[in-house]
């Protein structure tokens, strides 16, 4: 079914009694070419893609609960390609340009909303590294703007220009980063591989895989065994878990990240604002709420919650650089789980065992990744390549010692 | 060579006030010494400093008060701070002295500024900062200890029923006398 | 969360701070043939349970010691809390 | 307006009127209102608009779950939206202000989105406005957002503050009705630390709006005779007006008292104090919201909650209308028949879903037996309901009840789930509690008032808490009931979500369109997402998908409560953490002068920092910089750099460990001498530079970048009690203790020498180059003397106790008078580590290796130290990679630019072609041009070539020529000198 303004109208006139499910819920068949485990926003991403891009139609995606029920469904929906390092910013540009054209793309409203993002500036030494990262965008081809402290009193008059602790400086804008219907994404992603003859299959836990003499030949699960020529882990948050199950260890923690929303309001906040003094980003949804959120609780955690020195410590980042929101309310809280890698970036990669590929370690940049990451896992399962942009996201890095470190912040994930 | 003269001007020197009924102030002259214990010389330390002040080694988290008025004040199994009131910069030489070389002393005097706090509104006043239980059956008078209060590091130790010491840095310790003050204010 | 230090009994979390698995007490020889190796594994693989985790948590606001919890990752549960350096020395760590 | 609709009775002050505005309309109240007793006492039903459909809305209920009547409350700045009229506590002086609407409150413009209903449907944005794909920001969104959104924010500061606190106890009650009470009554009898938080301002719960007795004495007089007696203890601590918002790890819980909503003004006392509440147990005792049943156009104003036009008539004797039909399908709704009936006010019918006897006699009320409401009529407030056989019939006002919802929200802040119960068609709490928790009463499913009495002590004694006094005597109130959760014979929109117009049809659509899971249906349809989480709609929304998927209730599951309980004002989770006292402030000891100075400050990390002494007649900053470079490198200049940190370390194997935890050797250090190091982190990349002083035998001070200091101490703390316990090493820090101060140039030594007392021999041969020493300055104040240079200079650093260093910097100033000495800041600092080709920050970034750097052959390879064996990973030592060099403007007129690319000449400005970047730039007075450092790679191997530099962010290229990156005093004669 094609969705638009006229299927609305008439189905407005008729009580909306024609509407069909937005995608099948079918038996696992015994075998698939391909099995992709978690329908998440990347593992539904990477399904449409290997269908539509690459024509591949038997396939299979395994999700232990509801569809959309990890982190896409619990992220705070920011999308940007304001990377430093070659082995992400090109990544992350492609993931911006795909967005673009997405819904269009699958008939599917996710309201990607361009709003802008804007990091900034209060001091020196991070003006000067947020120019070498814009200019690191500028030559990935993305777009990125410096803001000076009166554009920024102009443009954002409720920011604490004059009573900061750490005062603004400036800023680093993105204009084409923004904001995306976090959910709508899995749906989209969701209807549209469906509708390319993908078997979404929802509570479908896998519990094994059948490896033999070094080759993966499919997987254990609830709903039965499933063959497949390949498999394809995309778990993030439950990576860990899953890759215990085939004897892998990984250069991966999961952490808990804790995100928040008020209560509806009318329209204050034009885009995304990042408060890089504290840990504190945030912006409107259409619905009124503030979305906002900052750091990871920082201790190992699979518990889908988080604890409150770290919602104090945002609502103070909250209220240092603007302080009008005072009194509107929180009115919820939740927690997803993160794949926080050793470098702070993601893996697209083969393991070790012939047929069984792994995607993760998003880190809590797994949302703005989810169309690139899906098309590049399709490219390397289907053509046992890794996409262009995408060669640096590999297990073996820190062997080899090439890292993909933005912050700098080493070996240790909860500093990422 | 007198030809320039150093004049100490300690940051929260002259603080005193009376808010809620709580009396707030920094005492002049206090001196504090760092005791580290040396790996494997713990007892012979120990001896050292009941030679020289008299009294038992206090637990950690505890403290003692000695005959010349220097509380020892145990913050991990081979730490100590020596408190005493002593207006010249040579408090670790003097400590140092006393103790024969036995414990490894730092001195400490200018790393840490000191607020009394006395009052029967001493522990409301505090329970908007202080996240350790000060309640009388869990922290009794001699007990010590280090926690946080609003971002700043602060040792806490309860000197008397309605009578506590708190140090923190001398660096931020404006924002300590503030922290502390509002407190004062907020239960006024 | 509360962590219950061996010395000074239950502290706010918030007095302390994280750096992660306790395997980080259990630092490679430098010289062994595998050293490579072994210090890959050491720096940045993890067993990641789901379940009983020991970990180091460092009481900076308090006495300044390491300390290896034993902290369900699901539950948050903790079930023990020991001296880091207890642990680094019955781990057989010296000078 | 007066107030018409008040009756007798209630626990309000009559004694006392108020006054207070709605949307501009001057109206009176007593104390003991809320805002929603108020406006009903004065006849107001219509409150709010809804937030889709714009539809008229009234008060629903007397409590926190209200989901319609909003209203942005109080002026300007402290005007605060979405507060709900139900729990508003009445205050003279008073304004509130509907919202939602353009347009008057009566006429809004916006309603006609309600015409368009059908066109609106669960998820309809989700199938339209993507094209033309430009329209989405600039057309649709813009139009969706402004129709959004509830409340307005005053866009001002929030002038009032917010405390924070710390409570421990042995136990908490979540909840003062009668279970908490008995709770607490039993627990603090047995001289437990007990604290007792309840949302109202008035504790008792039910007890305050129900007729029921205890003890043969009216409820709420039993309630305050216990918190009377619980006030008089020592170990009790009463919390009205306190929310408890949230159950975290281990007891603690959030807790959010509201300190001065009640009042005019709040005094410049804080509104708000967070409290995080340590428990040993606590006692969950929050009771029960009760639910709606859906019916065709249930959402007028006049439709109310029964529980709650009850409460209205028994707590703040009002009557929320002249003629009060009940709706029911249980018992408890004939309680609010009867005391309406008791109290004067019509009741017409009570319509009774069961076909079964009348409850009791409700004097003047029809008793309709097995019917229902399906329809009712009223555009601004209800006029007429239709029953389900035809029969219409007037009421100003329908007291709905569909059965209570234990309150388990917090019982399901961690891994909790609500447990499904026949008997009470509710979920109760599961077996996962938080540990520590127990649930009493109403909310453990305990639906009666005696029942709920003896949870309460039946809980506090299984925690170990024994009261022996006889249980307090109640009766057990029926309260058979039996579910309906929807009309089915209504024809027109039934509504479950009051405030986001989520309908029954709704929820059937979303079966419909495969959105099944209760998450998808909440997502698809915003179901339970408005300011009231849902309260009163999950559970019915709930009941008719397992309706249409055939599945039980349980079986089709729950949505997860997440805290807050209710929400919580961000001032409030922020604390007194906001502007200046955001975070503290650290001062230099020299802060005092420099102010005095002139200085201009600058954040570093939490340091205030001097930047630059500006002149008499200097136009801007640069003119200061410059001049204190070339006066510092022309004679004399002094800085506070105390921020430097400073680890004191001591133990007979403090050089062993310095060993291992530098890449560099210092297994050699002779005491006396000072040597720069190189910290690793285990991954091999560079990670804290500075020097480490050796004072004695086993004793060295060691020096960390200011932005380091605290983590490498941490560090430290790791190496020597986790890696290697058994060697004698002890840290403690001294960063405050001792004020630091540079002092560099040709002249450093003849200043300092008439500051240090004779007896020191500084001449170059007894105190060279990297020596240190502990000395006396003026006149035998204990001082420490490091002859180090970040300069380049002949430089050093003298440190004298803290408290002296704001007389220090003076008497230095004073010495160096003659020598015409200067005070720098941190810009000619930087400069002139620039010039000298330092790395700094900026270079020592946590991704540059030493190899990178330029210090490659520092790393030992004869000794382990920390991250010495993965520095020595292939793609670290690879010969292509970046390398630190110098770089100056082939164009000297021409200024550099930190953080540009370099491309080669001739090469597209692209991602491929990207050779490295700028790290440092600053304008060099020494040498009269901007000079740059930067990672090139081979940089070393480059020496001479031009490059582009590209700033494409600032639309800019440069050529530069690559250079050495000392560009000062290459050979170091000066800082020997």
């Amino acid at each position: 079914m094609r969705y638009s303004a006229l299927k609305i109208l008439r189905e407005g006139l008729t009580g909306n009694k024609g509407w069909t499910p937005a995608w099948r819920d079918p038996e696992p068949k015994p075998e698939y070419d391909i099995v992709i485990i978690g329908g998440g926003g990347h593992g539904l991403a990477t399904a449409y893609y290997l269908a539509k891009e690459f024509g591949l139609r038997n396939i299979a995606v395994l999700e232990k609960g509801w569809i959309g029920s990890g982190n896409v469904g619990r992220n705070t929906t920011i999308i940007r390609s304001n990377y430093l390092l070659p082995g992400n910013e090109p990544f992350y540009e492609m993931s911006l340009k795909l967005w673009e054209g997405l819904e269009q793309d699958f008939n599917y409203n996710a309201m990607v909303s361009q709003r802008s993002i804007l990091n900034l500036i209060h001091s020196d030494a991070q003006r000067d590294a947020f120019v070498r990262r814009a200019n690191a965008m500028f030559l990935a081809g993305a777009d990125a703007e410096l803001a000076d402290a009166d554009q920024l009193r102009a443009e954002l008059p409720f920011l604490d220009f004059d009573n900061a602790r750490f005062p603004i400086k400036g800023g680093l804008y993105q204009r084409r980063g923004g904001t995306v219907r976090h959910d709508a994404v899995a749906w989209g992603y969701a209807r549209g591989a469906d509708a390319r003859g993908v078997d979404i299959i929802q509570n479908c836990e896998v519990t094994g895989f059948d490896i033999q003499e070094g080759r993966c030949r499919g997987v254990e699960t609830t709903r039965g065994a499933i063959r497949a020529r390949k498999v394809g882990v995309c778990v993030a948050g439950s990576s860990g878990r899953v890759m215990a199950l085939a004897g892998m260890r990984l250069p991966i923690e999961s952490h808990v990240l804790q995100a928040f929303v008020t209560e509806g309001l009318k329209p204050i906040l034009p885009g995304v604002i990042t408060f890089g003094a504290g840990h504190f980003y945030v912006s409107q949804s259409d619905k009124g709420g503030l979305v906002f959120g900052g750091d990871i609780d920082g201790y190992n955690s699979y518990a889908q919650r988080g604890n409150l020195p770290v919602v104090e410590d945002v609502a103070e980042g909250g209220m240092a650089i603007m302080p009008m929101i005072g009194r509107a309310r929180l009115l919820r809280s939740w927690g997803g789980i993160m794949d926080m890698s050793m470098d702070g970036s993601p893996f697209i990669d083969r393991t070790d065992i012939d047929g069984l590929y792994f995607n993760g370690g998003w880190c809590y940049g797994g949302f703005k990744a989810t169309p690139a990451s899906g098309l590049c896992y399709a490219h390397l399962l289907a053509k046992d390549a890794p996409h262009p942009v995408a060669t640096e996201m590999r297990l073996d890095r820190f062997a080899r010692g090439h890292l993909i470190d933005e912050k700098g912040m080493g070996n240790q994930p909860n500093l990422h | 060579m007198a030809e320039y003269t150093l004049q100490a001007e300690p940051p929260l020197a002259g603080t005193e006030m009376e808010i809620a009924g709580v009396r707030l102030s920094a005492p002049a002259d206090l001196a504090v010494v760092s005791l580290a214990l040396p790996l494997g010389g713990e007892s012979a330390a120990e001896e050292a400093v009941k030679d020289a002040y008299g009294l038992d080694f206090p637990g950690i988290g505890r403290s003692a008060l000695a005959g010349d008025g220097t509380r020892l004040i145990r913050l991990a199994p081979d730490l100590v701070f020596a408190l005493f009131t002593h207006a010249t910069p040579d408090a670790e030489r003097v400590v140092a002295e006393g103790l024969k070389g036995a414990v490894y002393t730092t001195d400490q005097t200018d790393v840490w500024v000191a607020l009394a706090l006395s009052g029967p509104n001493t522990r409301r006043a505090l329970e908007r900062i202080c996240p350790v239980d000060l309640h009388p059956e869990v922290f009794g008078v001699d007990h010590a200890a280090r926690t946080v209060m609003e971002h700043l590091g602060v040792l806490i130790l309860r000197a008397g029923a309605d009578d506590y010491l708190l140090l923190s840095a001398s660096s931020s310790a404006r924002s300590f006398l503030h922290a502390v003050e509002v407190s004062l204010r907020n239960i006024a | 969360m509360i962590i219950n230090h061996p010395l000074l009994g239950p502290r706010d979390a918030a007095e302390f701070v994280y750096l992660g698995d306790a395997a980080l007490i259990d630092r490679p020889d430098w010289q062994a043939e595998d050293a490579a190796e072994a210090f890959h594994a050491y720096g940045y693989l993890r067993d990641n349970p789901a379940g009983a985790h020991q970990e180091l948590w460092y009481h900076e606001q308090g006495d300044r010691s390491w300390l290896v919890v034993t902290r369900d990752t699901v539950s948050h549960e903790i079930t023990a809390v020991e001296l880091a350096r207890d642990v680094a020395r019955a781990r057989g760590r010296s000078r | 307006m007066s107030q018409i609709h008040r009756i007798k009775g209630g626990l309000i002050d009559r004694s006392t009127e108020i006054s207070f505005t709605f949307n501009g309309k001057a109206m009176r109240g007593h104390p003991g209102d809320t805002l929603a007793s108020a406006l009903l006492a004065n006849g107001q039903r219509l409150v709010g608009r809804s937030f889709k459909y714009h539809r008229p809305r009234g008060i629903f209920t007397a409590g926190s779950e209200e989901p319609n009547a909003l209203v942005e409350l109080r002026k300007g700045a402290a005007q605060e939206p979405n507060t709900r009229t139900t729990v508003a506590e009445l205050f003279d002086g008073l304004s509130a202000r509907s919202q939602n609407h353009r347009g008057s409150l009566e006429f809004d413009l916006m309603a006609v989105t309600d015409l368009l209903s059908p066109f609106l449907s669960a998820g309809f944005y989700y199938k339209t406005f993507m094209w033309p794909r430009a329209f989405w920001e600039k057309l649709y969104e813009p139009a969706i957002r402004a129709s959004a959104g509830l409340g307005r924010l005053s866009m001002e500061e929030d002038p009032d503050t917010y405390d924070k606190g710390y409570l421990h106890c042995d136990l908490l009650v979540i909840g003062a009705g009668p279970a908490g009470l008995m709770a607490a009554r039993t627990a603090a009898r047995a001289g437990a630390r007990v604290i007792v938080a309840d949302e109202d301002f008035v504790l008792g719960g039910r007890l305050n709006a129900e007729t029921l007795e205890v003890d043969g004495a009216a409820g709420a007089d039993w309630a305050a005779g216990v918190v009377a007696e619980l006030a008089a203890m020592a170990n009790v601590r009463l919390m009205p007006r306190s929310t408890v918002y949230g159950a975290y790890d281990h007891g603690v819980y959030g807790v959010l008292e509201r300190c001065t909503d009640h009042l005019a003004s709040s005094g410049g006392k804080p509104r708000q104090v967070l409290w995080r509440v340590y428990s040993r147990h606590a006692v969950l005792a929050a009771g029960a919201t009760e639910r709606p049943i859906a019916f065709g156009n249930n959402d007028r104003p006049g439709v109310m909650l029964a529980g709650a036009v009850r409460a209205y008539a028994n707590r703040w004797g009002v009557a929320p209308g002249r003629r009060v039909a009940v709706f029911t399908n249980s018992d408890d709704g004939w309680r609010t028949a009867a005391d309406l009936a008791a109290k004067g006010v019509e009741v017409p019918a009570v319509i009774d879903t069961r076909d079964a006897p009348a409850v009791c006699d409700v004097p003047g009320a029809r008793h309709m037996r097995g019917a229902a409401v399906m329809d009712t009529k009223g555009r601004k407030g209800l006029r007429q309901i239709t029953l389900t056989d035809g029969q219409m019939i007037d009421v100003d006002c329908l007291a709905v009840s569909g059965g209570w919802n234990p309150n388990v929200h917090l019982t399901c802040h961690q891994r909790g789930r609500p447990a499904w119960r026949d008997d009470l068609a509710a979920f109760v709490p599961g077996h996962d509690l938080p540990p520590g928790m127990v649930v009493a009463g109403a909310a453990n499913g305990a639906m009666t008032l005696a029942a709920a009495l003896r949870e309460g002590r039946v809980v506090a004694e299984r925690l170990g808490y024994a009261d022996k006094s006889d249980l307090p005597r109640a009766e057990d109130e029926p309260r058979d009931c039996a579910p309906v959760w929807h009309v089915p014979q209504s024809r027109a929109r039934a509504w479950l979500d009051l405030q986001n117009d989520v309908t029954v049809k709704d929820v059937k659509q979303a079966h419909q369109e495969g959105f099944r899971a209760v998450e998808h249906l909440k997502r698809y349809t915003t179901l339970g997402m408005a300011t009231d989480q849902g309260k009163t709609a999950n559970i019915p929304a709930l009941a008719i998908m397992a309706d249409c998927t055939g599945r039980t209730i349980p079986e089709t599951g729950t949505t997860i409560f997440r805290p807050p309980y209710t929400p919580v004002p961000i001032g409030a989770l922020a604390g007194r953490a906001r502007g200046r006292e955001f975070r503290p402030y650290r001062l230099t000891p020299s802060h005092r002068w420099a102010e005095a100075n002139g200085a201009t400050f600058v954040e570093v990390g939490n340091w205030l920092r001097a930047q630059w002494f500006a002149r008499e007649g200097e136009q801007g900053w640069r003119d200061s910089v410059d001049r204190e470079v070339l006066m510092t490198r022309g004679s004399v200049g002094i800085c506070d750099v105390t921020t430097l940190g400073k680890i004191d370390i001591q133990g007979r194997d403090a050089g062993e460990f310095l060993n291992r935890v530098y890449c560099n050797g210092f297994a050699t250090l002779a005491v006396g001498r000072v040597r720069y190091g190189l910290m690793l982190r285990e991954d091999g990349i560079a990670y804290d530079d500075g020097t480490t002083a050796r004072l004695g035998e086993h004793h060295y001070v060691m020096t960390t970048t200011t932005a380091n200091a605290v983590t490498v101490f941490r560090r430290l703390e790791f190496a020597r009690q986790c890696l290697w316990p058994d060697l004698d090493v002890h840290l403690i820090s001294t960063t405050d203790g001792w004020a630091q101060f540079a002092v560099a140039g040709p002249n450093a030594r003849n200043l300092l020498r008439k500051v240090v007392d004779e007896s020191h021999d500084l001449s170059n041969e007894a105190f060279p180059f990297m020596a240190c020493g502990e000395v006396t300055v003026c006149d035998g104040m204990p001082a420490r003397l490091f002859r180090i240079s970040f300069s380049g200079e002949l430089a050093y650093e003298v440190a004298v106790p803290a408290r002296y260093g704001n007389a220090m910097m003076g008497v230095l100033m004073e010495a160096g008078r003659e020598f015409d000495a200067v005070p720098y800041g941190t810009e000619a600092l930087g400069v002139m580590r620039i010039e000298k080709g330092h790395a700094a920050g900026n270079e020592l970034n946590g991704q540059t290796t030493a190899h990178n750097l330029g210090m490659g052959r520092m790393v030992s390879r004869k000794k382990d130290c920390i991250g010495n064996v993965l520095s020595q990973r292939p793609e670290m030592l690879r010969e292509d990679a970046v390398k630190l060099v110098g770089f100056r403007p082939v164009d000297r007129a021409t200024g550099l630019i930190a953080g540009s690319h370099f491309i080669g000449q001739g090469d597209a400005a692209t991602m491929e072609n990207d050779q490295g970047w700028m790290s440092s730039v600053a304008y060099s007075p020494s040498l009269g041009h901007s000079i740059g450092l930067g990672f090139l790679k081979r940089g070393d191997a480059r020496m001479g070539e031009i490059l582009r530099a590209v700033s494409p962010v600032h639309g800019r290229e440069m050529e530069v020529e690559v250079v050495s990156a000392h560009f000062i005093d290459p050979d170091g004669e000066r800082l020997r000198g």
